[in-house]
């Protein structure tokens, strides 16, 4: 057991995917002298030179198109988005190749290509650079789309990210990214579509994922105060969604809380809320809530704390579940 | 003083057969060539016409969906495939039929796209020869970033034949307006990448005119990026060959890109469903007729090579050999099963998927026949 | 009333606009002599000029960011994206700038941007050219997002549309455009982001919008044979949508099928279902069900119609929720 | 003949007044210009200088979330800013402070989204002066969109000098690699646009030096897609105030495009988040402080236009008063409510989201005080 910060782990596992395979390249914007604006790739131009750290021209498209043209020809590269809300340009690049191209060659090749993405707000920054765009990958077929809430599993699962033959997009919580936590380097490491249960508890199931999961414990101990045992539940993978998992849970709760920091609307709780409906439609005692980011833009920062699920309205979602 | 109003002077774009059919020489691109070559050259260019019209004709009778034709480019598209080197990597746009006869691909294995049966479906490191992409302009960057793990391969600048490899990039005119081809021409000078970029300017993006996209020859784009371009006569196999062979022994051998601004004309439709009359006039077509890629080599060959009847008649029956196999193949090619979209999404299935895909095929199972399915359709 | 074409119907409605306000604009690929790939914008330039209707360079991106552009400087532009397939390029300014222009301005410029997007299968195409990229939009906050399934609302939710101060992204389902209909020209309208029973019934509620709502139609009169009366729902607005017209209908026959060719998961019946168990928990016998395209990239043409919901499929759909 | 090798003559730039402060004629670009003009060009320096250093000791305060400092590129901001007329219209990135400034912007109005009590929250029809634009490249778009109307709206070679409306795009080395910056290269193009490309090359795009973009000068960029290009020098006022009149007027009168790459420098960081030690070395700092843009104009005015030490205490005590303003004025700042993010994102508010606010509303009040809350989120 080591005590890392996730921005420490993130960095180990793209070092160690480096040392143990030649193919795996880093590519983004200033990954390589400044170690990425986030500092995730630190060191590691150094170590590995300039050829499997790029420095890339100035434009996303050209940092996925190429992706697609070094998988091609069989390597291995991580793409770093430098924040969520500079991934659009690449959008075409990833929806209609990366997600498609090994369906297109009927399996013939493959698209080993990670996509890292600091995503999320609650750091003060100015627009587009505290965004949730999973959904949008989410629904996307062809794509994996996973992510981290704590540094054990930002090392794992970006180790089973690059290992993946196909392509995943990896969201990193960036306002965790500092947080401190035991990683074992030895492994093992959970299956990296497989949720967890984090906190048992019988009276309401609470999904979270991402930079929410901490929130949703800090609710669940708030809760506790007041006698209602929360089970708090760490989705970790997006597509696919460890439905069972949850569905389980529900089975036992009855209740079930889906939150994130994205827009409510055609969110990612949609879909868990549709699923659990479906397939727990007898153990719902009360229907499937959600807490969210509102339906507008991301706000100013001086107000994002407002505009941002927390223990909050978590909690009083909780009381609404437990007042049906 | 005025910033404006410098009229550049008109491009001269390297010829070596006249439209006449006469071989001219051009001081920078000299070719030997014997004229056993440009009969093979000849072969190629009327075995790609053949099968092209063919599709055009198989679309008609309903047995392809769609079929873009590459009639008037043969020689832009023969002349840049038979530059290429089988390690060189091509990729292509959907309309490349020419590059991928000289790049080996049989010809049946392309018209999977077009009949429905497949996306693509071949394997582009068979033949070093990329999916076809519907995409405008996503290829060049697929290129850029292949040509990267080539660089890093280190198959660039050994002065070994075989391994040196370049990697060729195929766009129209409509597509050069697109970010993608731009950001690729900014990565490949950036990093000095082996990447021929090779235009064919066939006057039309569907229906805009190329002036709709650039006021200045195409070709000049390449000089403000910082490598070297050139407008060669599209309509010319043998200045396509020429051109295209220095390019590509350059950035084989570690000299970077350049652009070929192949001008052309799409002497047919944009695709089987496009109606040009709306948009251009005939008089046009027939200007470009009298530059026809193919009839230029024919009078050629027997003028100046005195090549004999027997020879295009072998042609004409190789042709129709051509045709009719890929008539038949054609038809041959079987609809997929309705369960097979699950089955390539990933190389590792999700469990979900595959819950899906179960969900559909007990569905399937759950109408004992085509009959009873029509009945409830019908309820 | 007229007999038109859906096609026809838009043509009339860009037509009408562009009469009535000299600021409306249209822009697009081969939109001038060649009247659109579809022919939608058939004859406009002959009749208002190439600097109201604009054949752009080939660029999605170019598009949306000059539209931008345009409305700031006080225009409505209507934009024509070829194929659903081919909007992403644009993606970026759609999201990050036409969404949110508004907004970051507080209000002071507004983005009277129409978007019509040619959308859907079923018509034998080649791979991009049968999408449904419906809920991208639907997630994004600052856009409207509405569909037509017939040539009455084609003609008048385009004719809204242009009229709106908000950006709306316009659906047209393709593999409809030359089927007919009664155009009422002198209106009146319902209102644009309201949705329509388009056939009643006590059994089981079906939503659809766009292509699938003349399937969803079919699927009732084969299960009117049976005896089952669905009560069939145009949604027309999927950004916002009409929940309480939904939920009144579920709230009589406490079934729900929602029915649409974008893949399943994370797509707009996630939404549906998410708020209808929400807002007609105890009203629902049944859990909602979905029926859409499959979670895979849209399939080679030949397969298409087995790949897409049909009349079958939705019959299944809904004798699986009467089973319960 | 080979297509590569040949080696580009290092481009001249224009400039007008040395780094010592002499000032020198330009063949192609005689400015005539009053020592009082150029004493009112030096207060616009020190000003803009003087704001962009308190707004950076404002974050370091915590009353800014963040700073982007123009530092160093204050002449190639108020060379371009100065030669804009009231009717053009400006489309900046996140660094035109001084740009801004020309165009009567009040500063304070430009902190708002860097404390974060709002997204920018100005309208860019007042000063014509567009919203800052974060996303690279994509404010080059709404530019050419922009043109458009104006064009449309025909005011554009009217030869009324209040009339005829140019559009001024900003944009960064690193920007120019992004798709949509040449994509707006070819609209402009293609239509013959009054848009002026003012490209602030400063050498870096956070950590990447500009090797990493181009191996030819940027202003080059633009003879390939078939308009004119030039280069100044971006810490020479005189010279930016100069190209941008002569290319600002061509455009108006409608001769199209121009591409300006002002060669400059980022004297500072990226932002007030950005560590430079990490990735550049203090000498290059060092070569270019003897290039700096304000002392150069100083020198001038001391030397060649006898301006006495008053003139500058003047500005030094002009500069100390707006400092004080903005201190003052960014403290009072208040935040938003925290209802307000619904106001705007709709001009026609929809009933879905309103319902969202009313609940919102309903949920806030529902804490009596912010007391109780602490308690809540204690328990
Ligand atoms: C991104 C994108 N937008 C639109 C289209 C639709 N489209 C297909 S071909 C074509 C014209 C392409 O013209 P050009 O690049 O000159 O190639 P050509 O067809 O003439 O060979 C268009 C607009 C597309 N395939 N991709
Ligand atoms: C599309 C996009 N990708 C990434 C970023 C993050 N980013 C902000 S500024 C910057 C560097 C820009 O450099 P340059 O264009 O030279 O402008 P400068 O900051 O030097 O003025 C980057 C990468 C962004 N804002 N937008
Ligand atoms: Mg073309
Ligand atoms: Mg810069």
């Amino acid at each position: 057991m080591t005590t890392m910060s996730m921005a420490g782990a993130l960095n180990a596992a793209l070092r160690d995917r480096m040392e143990h395979d030649p193919k795996v390249l880093v590519m983004g914007l200033d990954v390589g002298k400044l170690g990425g604006v986030f500092r995730i790739t630190d060191g590691l131009q150094k170590d590995f030179g300039e050829d499997r750290v790029i420095d890339a021209p100035l434009g996303e498209s050209g940092i996925l198109g190429a992706a697609v043209g070094l998988a091609i020809r069989g390597y291995r590269p991580v793409c770093e988005i430098q924040f969520d809300g500079f991934v659009y340009p690449a959008f075409d690049q990833i929806v209609c190749q990366v997600a498609k191209f090994h369906n297109r060659s009927l399996g013939q090749v493959k698209m080993p290509i990670t996509v890292r993405i600091p995503y999320g707000g609650g750091i003060g920054a100015v627009e587009h650079h505290s965004e949730s765009p999973e959904a949008y990958f989410a629904h996307t077929a062809g794509l994996k789309v996973v992510t981290c809430a704590n540094p054990s599993d930002a090392h794992w699962m970006l180790r089973q990210s690059i290992d993946c033959d196909d392509p995943v997009i990896f969201f990193e919580p960036k306002r965790r990214y500092w947080a401190k936590g035991e990683v074992d380097l030895a492994g093992p490491s959970t299956p990296l579509h497989q949720a967890r249960v984090v906190r048992p508890g019988r009276d309401v199931t609470l999904v979270a994922y991402g930079p929410m999961v901490a929130t949703a414990l800090d609710a669940a101990r708030a809760a506790a105060a007041d006698g209602h045992e929360l089970e708090v539940l760490d989705l970790r993978s997006l597509s696919p969604i460890d439905t069972d998992t949850v569905v389980e849970s529900v089975r036992k709760t009855g209740r079930l809380v889906v939150v994130h920091e994205a827009s409510v609307s055609f969110g990612v709780g949609a879909e868990v809320a549709a699923r659990v409906q479906e397939r727990a439609f007898y153990s719902l005692e009360a229907p499937v809530l959600r807490v969210g980011g509102f339906d507008t833009p991301y706000p100013a920062s001086r107000i994002e704390e407002e505009w941002l699920p927390d223990v909050d309205r978590i909690l009083d979602a909780v009381d609404r579940t437990l007042a049906y | 003083m005025s910033l404006h109003g410098h009229v550049p002077p008109e491009p001269d774009l390297v010829q070596l057969l006249t439209p006449e059919g006469i071989r001219v020489e051009h001081p920078d691109f000299p070719l030997s060539i014997t004229d056993d070559e440009i009969r093979s050259l000849y072969r190629d260019l009327a075995l790609v016409r053949r099968f092209d019209g063919e599709a055009t004709a198989l679309q008609r009778q309903g047995e392809l969906g769609l079929w873009a034709s590459c009639l008037g480019q043969e020689a832009a598209q023969v002349g840049a495939g038979r530059a290429l080197r089988k390690q060189d990597m091509a990729f292509p746009t959907y309309r490349e039929h020419g590059v991928a006869w000289c790049k080996d691909v049989d010809p049946v294995t392309l018209l999977g796209m077009f009949r429905g049966v497949s996306l693509g479906g071949w394997n582009p490191n068979d033949n070093n020869f990329n999916l076809y992409t519907i995409v405008l302009g996503a290829q060049t960057l697929h290129a850029v970033g292949y040509a990267m793990g080539v660089v890093r391969d280190g198959a660039v600048g050994t002065g070994e034949a075989d391994r040196d490899t370049a990697v060729m990039a195929f766009f129209g005119d409509g597509a050069s307006s697109q970010g993608d081809v731009n950001e690729a021409f900014i990565w490949a000078a950036a990093s000095n990448l082996p990447v021929v970029f090779y235009c064919q300017n066939n006057q039309w993006a569907i229906s805009e005119a190329v002036e709709r996209q650039t006021r200045v020859p195409l070709f000049q784009r390449a000089s403000g990026f910082g490598f070297p371009g050139i407008r060669i006569d599209g309509n010319d196999v043998l200045a396509c060959l020429a051109v295209s062979r220095v390019a590509l022994n350059e950035a084989r051998s570690g000299q970077g890109p350049t652009l070929i601004e192949a001008y052309t004309y799409r002497m047919g439709a944009h695709t089987t469903s496009d109606d040009p009359t709306r948009y251009r006039l005939s008089d046009e077509l027939e200007t470009w007729r009298l530059r026809d890629p193919i009839e230029r080599v024919r009078a050629y060959l027997v003028r100046e090579a005195g090549v004999e009847q027997s020879f295009f008649d072998e042609i004409d029956a190789e042709s129709e050999e051509l045709a009719v196999r890929i008539r038949e193949a054609c038809r041959q090619l079987v609809d997929p099963n309705p369960l097979s979209p699950f089955d390539q999404v990933y190389a590792e299935m999700t469990d979900e998927l595959a819950e899906q895909r179960a969900g559909y095929a007990t569905y399937i199972d759950s109408f004992e026949s085509a009959t009873d399915r029509e009945e409830q359709v019908a309820r």
